[in-house]
């Protein structure tokens, strides 16, 4: 199996968080290498798709969407009475897990690329179709059994102005609007770096996660299990409907890590908004301390050979 | 203008209702506003200021001891549940 | 040092002054400043903090009453006119 | 809660001892504690706010004036010989 | 015509600004970019300068400078009078028109490397040159009917070694002392990078270019009118010197560019410092929000056609 | 001799902090451009190394080791009673100048690829175990004399997971397991770019040492003679134990380098929590103000030139 020494980097900053070493990386660096990231992610999703047909995409993007929705509907319900959650605390979880992590699927795209394998431009057009209907539904989740307002229209703008959305639609348009033939001038940067940067980003969310980690120590073991076994459950959704869609191998891991990640910049900033009530701790510390660890290290290797597996058997 | 009594309100809370309440302070009445980046730690847990979700602003009004009372209730009422949030007044002497 | 009545001397002021500004603090005497970043928004329009023409220190210093006002005084006469400015005075307890 | 006198006690020292500043704060039992970045010149010479040896920050507790006493005694015994230190104690409102 | 996907990310970020995304860039990247910018400029200048003889620039020289001390010669009258705007607004306005923008004519290179056109490498020193005198004229322009002392000193100082000027003549001589030959290990970072950085510092300017133009609204359609129809002019008056001076046609869209760009990082500072009862939301609102704006996405496509035409009537 | 345009960048940053321009580089960009250095000669060096055997450096280690702990032991007597400063001012002195400084090492590294020689992998792990014995020697030289008690385990958690010797050994172990064959992607950006970011950083050490220069002004002149009188006596150590160990010339070069260096970022951090009454003025400005600039542009090519002496008289 293919050997990423990108997640290493992970490693190390958890080890630094957790040794309390005086090692930082400013907020300001994180800040512009997320904005870069998702760039990145969206230019070269953006030049893949201008080499690609648009219309196919509609049948499987709504199937994609579909299985999107369900994810937070099944969360909520094992979360609130398995788990024993508060509403809102359910619904804001169910909302991360619901909702996509960038970094995750980047770490597979690297994970593909080590694998010499390609995948479909158009995951980037899923990635972004993913991240949006969980927060709503999560939203909506919250405020069944509640009297009060939602601030819809401050939420729905924070969710479609959001820098993830706006930033990786951006970049699609952008790399489709270049094509292969224009993009070249850029590809220093934006493809060239990209690992690199991405190690560079990791680093810091391993110091940041190790904090995480600490804060949700408190809060139990039914959480910590969740966050692992929900993930498995999703990618095995998305293992089973690339391979129905006829996906290409490369596609299908893509879209089975999008359904395993859970979201940790979209999803916290709308539900601190849209839910304040429910605590951000748990939420945070559960897709950043336990489910991204666990799915650049485990996760995406797994859903790998669950997928080459059934690839494999079906061929 | 060293007119009545002043006072300094310092609000620190969460960076991500700077916007919002940057616009309530506005509404409410303030001339003016200044805001800074902080860290910290209180009853809601230590904000590391390493995280836009985890750090903390410092917005100063200066203004009338009700404007700034009004804001305190304000805020008191609507954030005061959900989110970290210190409301200090200090009487100052306002000089320009 | 527990001594006479100290003040606060709490300026608020376009970036581009801060030099300018440290040094005739230093000139009138002060023993010492501390400066922060900030941004914010006043009668001269809003200051955003993200370019330099267009973002604020808080300049502060703690010293006698005298030194706070002949501060304040040169600075209102300077820089009220075409600049960005707050100056505020709180009176302090100076424990070391 | 507008309970007994409070004090808004400022520490500006070396960023170095942030850490070890904050431990013993919330050792000496605070609820709370605000950190922002500084940079400022005194009595130990100028720090420009430009490396990490090199730059101040300002601690900021609210508390008891007992609390705030005992804060200042102890780090004006511990850090005043040898580092760079300013303690300023304000009685404020708390307002929530 | 060639097509630069760069402006993408200019319209990028002022989409983002307007619609009041929470993507910010920081300032210490911003701080950042703009010193590699400069420096980067100065750099590619030098090396392209080591090897070209420097006696025989020094008549053009003049002649490139007499032309931008009689930019804002022109910009005061028509401000001051068709504009009635205060003396010291119309000075502030002449010297960020008289003076370049360092972006917009890294546009313009971005623009002739996708054209694949080459140009004379003294043009950066023409960058330096023009830079300074406007400030100066512009100046004196304020002071003219006034009483009280210019901090001269002060001012002189902080152009001279504001950071546009100073980086730009330490890239030159960097770039010029390491020449082609020496210059290797440097170029994947100031070379091979500048493009897709000059994207991101363009996604930056977006953000800061919608308040801008937010701010402006407020001062009424003269400003707009004179914010576009300057730089044709100055272009023009370009055009024709490049022509005259026998330049190649690269050159003469760089030159064009230079006089047609207005400054927004070396004028604000020293107007704000030599001329501070001028009001900087006209002319960063101007400069900013309007001018840069149009050079990038109307004018160097346009002044290139001009000098296109010219050269093809005039060979 | 090899002519390395990258220290023309630290000239660059001295002249503008001299000059007062306003030209500055954020602190965050300056902390993320040092976890780069730190990574990327780690990751250097740990790629390298997996393609050597460790068995034979053990000796070799010791030796290189036994003289690195020398050097803090010669400093001291020198600044005591030669120099009559403070116990705590010498000691602390003598912990910087028997510490290393990565960027100086940096430096030398790069002046070999340009002169095109190779030089051992393991120089980097030599460069890890000669961080750290100064510090502890600093600091009992400091306590000898004196009543009251170390705060040991803060001091050695500060220095071994103070961030230069956690990142380099993080990136030793990353490149050692990545090897050559999964570097790949990760080389543009901690290869390609080395010595381009290596430049900016030197722009910013630049700017940091002129105040430094400033400040050291005050305290006489011994103590500049000390700051260049030190590092050749110890790159003269350096370089007959590199001969008598057999190293390369390159090998050789970067232990004199190692030997002559002085500390300015693992030693202050430490010096100040340990011995907090010496004068950090007095160790940063010798270190940073004197003894960096002469060793990137008088010592490095100097230690060169006495090495490539010795070994063409030896071979
Ligand atoms: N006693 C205190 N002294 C200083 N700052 C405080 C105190 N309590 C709270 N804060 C600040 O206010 C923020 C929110 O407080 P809390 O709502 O108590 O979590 C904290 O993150 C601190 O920055
Ligand atoms: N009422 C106020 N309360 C707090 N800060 C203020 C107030 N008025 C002005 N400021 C600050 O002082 C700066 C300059 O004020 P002005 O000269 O009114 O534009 C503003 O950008 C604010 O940061
Ligand atoms: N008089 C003062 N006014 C404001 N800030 C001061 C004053 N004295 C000292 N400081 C701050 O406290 C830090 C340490 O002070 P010192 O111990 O005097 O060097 C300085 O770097 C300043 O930031
Ligand atoms: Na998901
Ligand atoms: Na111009
Ligand atoms: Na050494």
């Amino acid at each position: 199996m293919a050997f990423e020494p990108v997640v290493l980097f992970f490693l190390l900053g958890v080890i630094a968080g957790l040794a309390k070493s005086d090692l930082k990386i400013p907020t300001s660096i994180y800040d512009a290498l997320s904005v870069y990231l998702l760039l990145a992610i969206g230019i070269a999703g953006g030049v893949k798709l201008a080499e690609s047909e648009l219309l196919p995409l509609i049948l499987p993007g709504l199937a994609v969407l579909a299985v999107g929705c369900l994810i937070p509907l099944v969360c909520f319900p094992v979360l609130r009475f398995l788990g024993s959650f508060p509403r809102s605390d359910a619904a804001s979880l169910a909302a991360h897990y619901g909702s996509v992590s960038v970094v995750t699927f980047s770490v597979a795209v690297a994970f593909l690329a080590q694998a010499g394998l390609d995948y479909e431009g158009h995951m980037v057009v899923f990635l972004v179709l993913l991240e949006i209907p969980a927060l709503v539904i999560g939203i909506l989740l919250a405020r069944l059994g509640m009297a009060g307002k939602t601030r819809w229209g401050k939420t729905l703008g924070e969710i479609f102005f959001g820098k993830s959305i706006f930033l990786l639609i951006g970049g699609l348009v952008i790399g489709y609007a270049a094509g292969p033939d224009h993009i070249g001038p850029l590809e220093p940067l934006f493809f060239d770096l990209f690992k690199g940067l991405l190690a560079f980003f990791l680093l810091e969310m391993g110091l940041v996660a190790a904090s995480k980690i600490t804060d949700l120590r408190d809060y139990g073991k039914f959480l910590i299990g969740f966050a692992i076994a929900m993930p498995i459950f999703s990618a095995t959704l998305g293992i089973l409907l690339g391979w129905g869609l006829g996906m290409s191998l490369g596609g299908t891991l893509l879209l089975a890590t999008l359904y395993a990640s859970a979201s940790y910049i979209a999803a916290p900033a709308a539900m601190r908004i849209a839910v304040p009530d429910a605590n951000p701790v748990l939420s945070i510390g559960a897709s950043l301390g336990v489910t991204f660890p666990f799915n650049i290290f485990v996760g995406v290797p797994l859903y790998f050979w669950m997928a080459e597996t059934l690839y494999s058997m079906g061929g | 203008m060293e007119s009545p009594q002043k006072y300094l309100l310092t609000i620190v809370s969460e960076s991500i209702l700077e916007d919002r309440m940057i616009e309530e302070v506005r509404a409410l009445g303030a001339t003016g506003y200044t805001v800074s980046d902080a860290r910290g730690w209180g009853k809601h847990g230590k904000r590391r200021g390493k995280w836009r979700q985890d750090s903390n602003v410092r917005i100063e009004v200066v203004g009338s001891q009700e404007l700034c009372e009004t804001i305190c209730a304000r805020f008191k009422e609507e954030y005061q549940a959900d989110f970290g949030l210190l409301l200090l007044m200090t009487p100052v002497l306002l000089k320009n």
